[in-house]
């Protein structure tokens, strides 16, 4: 078992405040792993310290270029779907052809969108897209912020779907949440209090 | 490249999607042009010796209000964190965003300059030289602009910091450019301006787009 | 009144009006047809050349009958933009998306005839001083505003109303324009050129009238015109268009 | 009147919070007079002659700047939907605003104009006259460019769409103010000017609140 | 029982797509009632509509003066939690005391943050701030638009029992959501598809 991830005794600060304290963890590849805690409990800002996108911690993050899902969804409201789909595959070197994209959003049922500007889609309609691009991306690690937010039961069954097939490639998934998770098979707890 | 050919297409249709942002900085500069014309009314004479220098410092602010909002909307969308972590080539899609910030606010004014000069009473002989060091001025504007654009685009605040923070930067250009114009077009020397100004633009288009990748990290680990 | 009540009522009726317009649409479009060449054939061939602009000044009857259009249209526009705002009738906005380029259109083309006129006449294209070239300018500007105000709102319902916003408004600020601009050429040193009101004889008049009479069929018909295309393209999912449709194209 | 007072306050804190927000109009006109002064350096007799023209150009501009954040930032956090919704009085959290907007870009610039008016050269006796002239006349400025930014405010756009929608409604300030300076520095007339710019401030403030809500209206439903 | 919404044959358009055709419900005093539906069914559109957000819509709703939590938190970010909440206070025309603020934070536990400027709080704390501004307005009806997102379990308990406590004592709620609420009575499903 190859690790994609390995956190060790990772502490985490905002400010003065430290919100982690010497987590250690390690997610392999085939694993899908929640990451759970209380709001505020600092699940968001680990996962951005693992895509590189927040410097303020110590010790030591080991990890594969990973495919970020954030609280914000990443698509510019003027462009449509397809447009924002082929620019963020093009982004990460590989032009995705049209019927790619196309099956990538039919993967969460999502294809009727492909050319509606996202500025005009509902919140779950977003999410949905959002995760459609994991799909055009091909990195192993997906780190996914709450990704079932938004999303109605059949939405999240795909996205429980998608997951265990990712992982069944070889890939792994963390994935901060509060909602029970279809796909996944284990649990980080982050102590912490709502403060 | 096929990277840097996308980059331009998606923030090309990005301009043209918001439609009238392709030519909102003209249709500023435009704005600013006659509220000047109209303002220094009666005397063509005086408007005539100085509208070189007007044009550079409406130029100047023309683009501090276009490079105010040009990593805006990427920023509060998540599309620049995407970017940040996904980018193959690192610098090449900011580059590109680097070009058509100056397509639109830089190559459009070098086009309508003989226009807007006109409006402000230059001589005819001033025209070309204004083209010309617009030409060669632009790009240093547009680029180090940027890179203040960059540092402050989480900071939530107007364009006054940016003016701030990019003046001391665009003195030079404005002296520079205004003495090109104006040497050119009394027959005096004035091409020495320009080489200078292209020298700058040439500096800037090489470092540039490493200061605002660099700062771009910096604005997104903050927000 | 109770006719003005039916009349008021099915104003609210697209199709009424789409149907109601189609003479009138055509009867402007003769008019203007036949007003706009006897008077400009008249006004270029056949009437007496000025004593101090000599042919020249034979672009009066392009320009003079453009720049009053240019103001009765803005006119018309607030008038729409209020009808809308308070009835929320919505052919008033169709009014207004006809009316805006049209406008725009003719005031653009007085600024341009005009600036041609002032080359020979003045010795320059434009003057910054002349209280009639900028609030022409001006009428411009806000002609623009409001189209591009329209584009710049995806839902239409807003931009209707947002347009006639910014119409209202700029119906109260058209006087104080004129007024203030007015006023600030007499202040400065006395104001280099102004366009005359040159006490005309009839023979230079009278063609000029019937080409103002022209030139506002014309717009009476570009307007109707376009309100009903407007029309057809809002209700283009109608049972009435579908048929109209298939009646003209067979589909 | 407790509702306005806690709006003022909140705008206020608002503008202090988000540090140099409350300067940024300040700071903006600093620079762009500045920039003035250095591009049309050596010319001061020319530079004197204009310089109650450019101030009042560079006001609007300094306006135009601010009224174009002035809307947004609530409306993309969902402040502006609950605001709609729950004032009690309706447009009274909206004068607060402008009030505050006013503040910052048009009574501070009365503060400073005598210093600013002094970098342009401007005679000494006509820097009362020009801070009479911006206190008549930027309230309109404020009020006119609030209506133009709340039917913006959804729009996405830079500033270049407000300027050219309320261009129309500053030209008349413009020719005013200039005038009231100029007329009133040279012993000439000038108070008439003054009044009609204090009319159309009084115009302004008692109707564009109305039109400012309704505009807000607009704009949300739109969103 | 009085009503404090009622629907009647209501028609939602989104531009030329009919959203909502002929939808009639009621929502009592006393009463929570979930409004499910697909992703992009248009609830969030229905919610906008009764708050009177959203104009384009034939039929009759007649409602009382609502509080509504949309997608968005309405929170300031540069005010601190207090500032932003005794403003809302007062716009509504009556001053909160700090105690009361207080007080209305800690039923959701959230009353640490008190002093927090609203740009540095986690996706949950925020929801729980709007949330707590509900309890200052002292408005009949709620309108929430998923208001359980980013709410970790115990944030999605106390909900519940806000719910409940409001409606005990005469109130109604209509919260769209795709999760099982704690603390609603009914359900009306609005159909559609994901387009
Ligand atoms: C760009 C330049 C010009 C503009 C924007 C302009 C604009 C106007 C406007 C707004 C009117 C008033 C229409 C009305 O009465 O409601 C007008 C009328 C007129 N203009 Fe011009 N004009 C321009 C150049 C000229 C020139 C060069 C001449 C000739 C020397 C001229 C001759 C006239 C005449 C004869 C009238 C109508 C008579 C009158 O109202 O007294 N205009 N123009
Ligand atoms: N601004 C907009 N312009 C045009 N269409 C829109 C806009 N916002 C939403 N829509 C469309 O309207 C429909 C309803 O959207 P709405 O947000 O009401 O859905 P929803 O039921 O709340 O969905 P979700 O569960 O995803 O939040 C969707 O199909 C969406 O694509
Ligand atoms: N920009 C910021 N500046 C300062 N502190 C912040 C900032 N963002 C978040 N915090 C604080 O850091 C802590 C962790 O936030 P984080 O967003 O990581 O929590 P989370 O576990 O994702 O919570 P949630 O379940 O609510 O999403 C919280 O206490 C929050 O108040
Ligand atoms: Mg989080
Ligand atoms: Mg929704």
């Amino acid at each position: 078992m190859t690790a994609l991830l390995a956190i060790q005794s990772v502490t985490v600060t905002r400010g003065r405040r430290e919100l982690i304290a010497g987590l250690s963890m390690q997610v392999d590849a085939g694993c899908a792993m929640e990451l759970r805690g209380a709001n505020g409990s600092g699940k968001s800002t680990l996962l951005r310290c693992i895509a590189g996108l927040y410097p303020d911690y110590h010790g030591r993050i080991d990890t594969v270029d990973a495919a970020y899902v954030g609280h914000a969804d990443g698509l510019s409201g003027l462009l449509t779907v397809e447009e924002n789909l082929r620019w963020y595959g093009c982004l990460a070197g590989n032009e995705p052809t049209p019927s790619r994209i196309v099956d990538a959003l039919g993967r969460l049922q999502a294809e009727e969108l492909l050319r509606r500007p996202c500025r005009a889609l509902s919140a779950g309609q977003r999410r949905r897209v959002a995760l459609a691009r994991l799909l055009l991306l091909e990195r192993s690690l997906w780190l996914l912020d709450e990704p079932l937010t938004a999303l109605d039961a059949q939405g999240a069954k795909l996205v429980g779907g998608l997951i265990a097939e990712h992982c069944g490639g070889g890939g792994a998934v963390l994935a901060a949440t509060h909602a029970d998770m279809p796909g996944t098979h284990a649990q980080t707890w982050i102590d912490g209090s709502t403060a | 490249m096929g990277m840097f050919r996308h980059q331009v297409v998606r923030e090309w249709r990005l301009l043209l999607r918001a439609r009238a942002d392709a030519l909102n900085p003209i249709i500023f500069l435009v704005l600013c042009v006659t509220l000047f014309a109209i303002a220094l009314d009666g005397n063509p004479e005086a408007l005539r010796r100085h509208a070189a220098g007007v044009f550079w410092v409406l130029v100047l602010l023309t683009n501090l209000l276009s490079l105010d909002s040009m990593f805006r909307r990427d920023f509060e969308d998540g599309t620049l964190e995407q970017l940040l972590l996904l980018s193959e080539v690192p610098f090449l899609p900011i580059v590109g965003k680097m070009l058509v910030q100056w397509l639109a606010a830089g190559a459009l004014v070098v086009l309508v300059s003989p226009l807007l000069g006109t409006i402000l009473q230059m001589r005819p002989e001033a025209l070309v030289p204004l083209a010309l060091a617009l030409l060669a001025g632009t790009p240093a504007v547009s680029m180090l602009g940027a890179v203040g654009a960059a540092l402050l685009v989480g900071v939530r605040r107007g364009g006054a910091l940016l003016g701030l923070l990019t003046l001391p930067f665009y003195i030079p250009v404005l002296i520079f450019g205004t003495a090109a114009v104006n040497g050119l077009a009394d027959g005096g020397g004035g091409m020495a301006q320009i080489y200078w100004l292209a020298a700058m633009s040439v500096l800037a288009v090489t470092l540039a787009p490493f200061a605002v990748w660099a700062a771009l990290k910096i604005s997104v680990e903050n927000g | 009144m109770s006719w003005i009540k039916r009349l008021w009522h099915r104003l609210g009726s697209p199709r009424w009006f789409y149907e109601m317009m189609q003479p009138w649409q055509t009867g402007f479009g003769f008019a203007a047809l036949v007003l706009l060449l006897i008077g400009t054939v008249w006004g270029l061939a056949f009437a007496p050349a000025d004593y101090q602009q000599g042919n020249s000044f034979r672009i009066i009857y392009a320009h003079v009958p453009m720049v009053v259009l240019a103001q009765s249209a803005y006119m018309m526009l607030g008038a729409a933009g209020l009808v809308l705002l308070v009835w929320r009738m919505k052919l008033a906005d169709v009014a207004m998306v006809a009316i805006v380029p049209v406008g725009a259109t003719v005031t653009a083309l007085g600024l341009f005839s005009g600036a041609v006129w002032g080359r020979p006449t003045w010795g320059t294209w434009w003057e910054w001083t002349d209280a009639r070239l900028v609030s022409t300018l001006v009428l411009l500007f806000l002609y623009l505003g409001v189209y591009a105000l329209r584009e710049a709102i995806p839902r239409a319902e807003s931009a209707g109303r947002a347009c006639a916003l910014l119409a209202v408004v700029g119906l109260v600020n058209i006087p104080i324009i004129k007024y203030s601009v007015e006023w600030w050429t007499t202040l400065h040193q006395g104001a280099t050129f102004t366009v005359t009101k040159m006490a005309m004889p009839l023979e230079m008049a009278a063609p000029l009238i019937v080409n103002v009479l022209g030139a506002y069929c014309l717009f009476g018909y570009l307007v109707i015109l376009n309100m009903r295309t407007e029309i057809l393209r809002r209700e283009r999912d109608t049972q009435w268009v579908g048929a109209l449709r298939e009646a003209q194209h067979g589909i």
